[in-house]
């Protein structure tokens, strides 16, 4: 996957790029989602090329993919914290089951 | 007048003293009693008066020949054994003075004797006055009583209503008294060494807490055993307490002085010398009650201080502290689950939200190229049409072209002659033998040579 | 029964103290009910503990039962002393007229 | 039944602690009551956590239980020595002599 | 379960922070309920990334259900010892029963 | 598409010529599209002659091809991502298929 | 062949003169064309000589031969990009083949 820079649209200065994804496993969901974010407002942009676009197509679906995978591990580890509550909390609590 | 005119005459021997009225008076008071002291004088009483609200007493005292003022003030008087009446004769114990406010002679009196026992009276001080010396009367000698003798030793007549009246008060104000009674003569000869003995009788035995010693009223001579020395004596010797009960209240004896308590009558000894039980009696059933109620009480005040503090808040307070711990929980507990569905919740939207973005922007730009390039066969109509146009053009020009061709005349027979420049010839004179000329038809053409001019122009 | 000292409650001077209490026969009376009524006293003040109080009872109840023991007409009676010989004496019923 | 040193409120000195509380046969009801009344100030202080204060409620109870039962006993010993005492102190025995 | 550092949110001192959960059964409640209190805070400010709210989360379950535990320890002492109050308390008193 | 203003260079004379081509690969997709479309409306207009128009529409041809082309590449990666993207997107949301 | 200057007739400018035919291959096929028309108008006119006219006509009809070579190598050219054209246009298009 091709990381293309991406100028941050509500950032002013002329720094405020986001930074490149670093290892996926290690950045926290919420840089993930921000970069997620940061590819839709770029991409909602006129300034960029279909391949560009396409470029950041990839990333973004390949961060949203990652960020699927982690909100469902984070659910399974709900799931298990909630079946361990001891009917402290059930799974419809948590849209879950 | 007689006064006034004698001091205006000069004094013939000694110049006289000149002093105040008071300062005389005064020296005159003094001037008598260095003189005469305490003395006894005897006459009858007249003009007597009992001044009520001083209490003293005011009398006249004269015999044959003279008189003199008597007062005897309320403290003396009180201890007069009899009524002192009008014409009486007496011998009363008194200081001359002079009083001073009128500067009148009197005797200020502070006893009186009947006249015939004037001679007793004056033993009587005598030996009060040698005993009183000797010590025997001293308040320090005298002992307590016990507070509730169990044995009472009682010294008087077998007979007397003394005995009875004694006897009567003590059993009825503690009827568990033993009274020990020592029967003497209380009157005669035998009468002080009967008593004297009985006394020391109770001294030397001990079976009596406290002795009571006396005898009814009578007069002086009556009493007179009870002023012996070896009575007195052995009252004051007896290491048990002794109560005298002489005569009446005004009848005072030496063994009165030397007693250990002197009690008025029989029976006001008899209430000295034992308490009144039923009191105690009544006191200590009080006790035993005050003691049960108070213990009860003590009991009870422990109790409620025990039940106190269980009532207070501080034991309620626990459960408000289980409680308070249960809601802090229950809120806590109950927060954290719509927190982190929540914000799941919003992390998933969030991806959501973004992920639906990503595609419409590459579907519009994919789309809108796709558009653009739909318009390439738009480039064909634009090229053929100009083509066509070109074409048609070319071919419509050729066309006219060849209508206007000059050549199109040939066709009705003309031939079109041209010389070797190709310039159409239209002179005969223009060319010369021998040159070679085209000769252009309708349909082909040929070369041909000039071989005869014939000039047109000189025709 | 065991003796406690009392602070007799109106003295002030430190000295003034309930006597312990001797062998109540041989005790005057006079002291037992002096003994008696600063028992009470004691009992009734507040200043006492339980035991104490307890015990002041008990003493209370003996000097108590033994004044009233003394209350008892034994041989209330007037007796007259007939002298013998040589110092001895006998004792008479001797009855009033 | 742990013991918790209590502070005594109003005792200011560091060491105005209420001591442990002894076998409870020998220690004067006072003292327990002493405790007791420190236990409950104790209570009603900001600073015990729940578990104290259940073991100072534990401790409270017992202590107010086995001071009543001292009581109960104490009343029964003088109900039986005034039950003994009382033939011996009834006015009317008086008043008819 | 991973111990995530909380700001006591009170707390303005920096170093305020909940200490690391000791030996549960030496921490009282009220620590416990302090460090979940704070746990909900945590959670439900926005600085905290999802891994960690779920962390918290776990942790926060982890405790409430031992303090749910030990509330029920407590109240089943204190109804014990109301039971054996001899009627010094009644369950009413307390909510049991 | 809305219209781009491109490389209309900056002579106000609407037939001002179209620039030469670039290199096609380096191109953005874009451009080869703005220049198609230029040429299309050159081609329209009176003022080529036919030999500049075939030139044009050689290029035109030329450009149309190799954008085709790209289209193709790039619907062929839009496929292979969406394919990637576990359900996440479809096929139908870029009308391929 | 001399060049004849034909003044052409629907020129509206004063000196628009059909410009002597330049070198036929860089001359666009509208040059050509303007010139054949100018040629066959001045020939149409009565006012040119038969020597004029045959030299007009003898250059139109090289014009006209020259217009179809290049019409003739314009289709070709066409033909050639229509058969490059991977189908985009045909040869009906044209009204070739």
């Amino acid at each position: 996957m091709t990381q293309i820079p991406i100028d941050v649209p509500e950032g002013d200065e002329p720094g405020s790029r986001v930074p490149a994804a670093p290892d996926a496993a290690a950045t926290p969901v919420e840089e993930q989602l921000r970069r997620l974010e940061a590819i839709v407002q770029k991409l909602e942009s006129e300034a960029v090329s279909l391949d560009e676009s396409i470029a950041l197509f990839e990333e973004g679906v390949e961060l949203a993919v990652a960020v699927r995978r982690r909100l469902e591990v984070s659910e399974g580890r709900i799931k298990r914290i909630v079946e361990r509550s001891e009917g402290l909390f059930s799974l419809e609590d948590f849209d879950l089951e | 007048m007689n006064r006034a005119a004698g001091l205006g005459h000069p004094a013939p021997a000694e110049t006289p003293v000149v002093m105040s009225v008071s300062e005389l008076v005064f020296r005159a008071s003094s001037a008598l009693v260095a003189e005469f002291g305490t003395v006894g004088v005897e006459g009858e009483v007249s003009s007597f008066h009992h001044h009520r609200p001083s209490g003293h007493m005011y009398w006249t005292l004269k015999d044959r020949a003279s008189e003199v003022r008597c007062v005897m003030f309320r403290l003396d008087n009180e201890r007069l054994a009899f009524p002192l009446e009008e014409g009486m004769h007496v011998v009363v114990v008194a200081r001359p003075t002079i009083y001073r406010a009128r500067g009148q002679f009197q005797l200020e009196v502070t006893q009186v004797v009947p006249r015939g026992l004037g001679a007793l009276y004056l033993q009587f001080e005598a030996l009060k006055r040698r005993l009183g010396e000797e010590g025997l009367f001293d308040p320090a000698r005298k002992r307590s009583l016990p507070f509730w003798p169990v044995s009472i030793g009682v010294v008087t007549s077998a007979e007397g209503a003394a005995l009875r009246d004694m006897v009567s008060v003590v059993l009825r104000r503690a009827p568990a008294t033993r009274i020990l009674l020592k029967p003497v003569a209380v009157q005669g000869r035998e009468a002080a060494p009967e008593i004297a003995r009985a006394v020391r009788w109770f001294a030397r035995h001990r079976v009596a807490e406290v002795v009571i010693v006396g005898r009814g009223g009578g007069s002086l001579e009556d009493l007179w055993a009870f002023n012996e020395e070896i009575v007195v004596r052995a009252i004051a010797d007896s290491p048990v307490p002794v109560v005298s009960a002489v005569g009446h209240e005004t009848d005072t004896t030496l063994a009165d002085y030397a007693a250990d308590l002197r009690a008025p009558t029989p029976s006001a000894a008899g209430e000295h010398v034992v308490p009144e039980t039923r009191e105690i009696a009544r006191g200590v059933v009080h006790q035993f009650r005050r003691l049960a109620r108070a213990v009860e009480r003590q009991r009870l005040r422990r109790l409620e201080e025990a039940l106190a503090p269980i009532r207070r808040y501080g034991f309620r307070r626990v459960r408000d502290r289980a409680h308070e711990a249960r809601q802090r929980w229950a809120e806590a507990a109950g927060d954290m689950g719509p927190v982190v569905r929540r914000r799941m919740a919003a992390e998933r939207a969030r991806m959501e939200e973004a992920a639906a973005g990503l595609s419409a922007p590459v579907a519009g730009r994919l789309a809108g190229a796709e558009r653009t390039l739909g318009r390439a066969p738009e480039l064909g109509r634009g090229l053929s049409r100009r083509h066509e146009r070109v074409h048609v053009r070319a071919r419509h020009l050729e066309e006219r072209l060849r209508a206007a061709s000059p050549y199109s005349i040939l066709e009705r027979g003309y031939a079109v002659v041209t010389d070797v420049r190709g310039h159409v010839v239209q002179r005969a004179g223009a060319l010369a033998e021998d040159d070679d000329l085209a000769i252009r038809f309708a349909r082909g053409s040929v070369a041909a040579r000039v071989t005869r001019i014939e000039d047109e122009e000189e025709r």
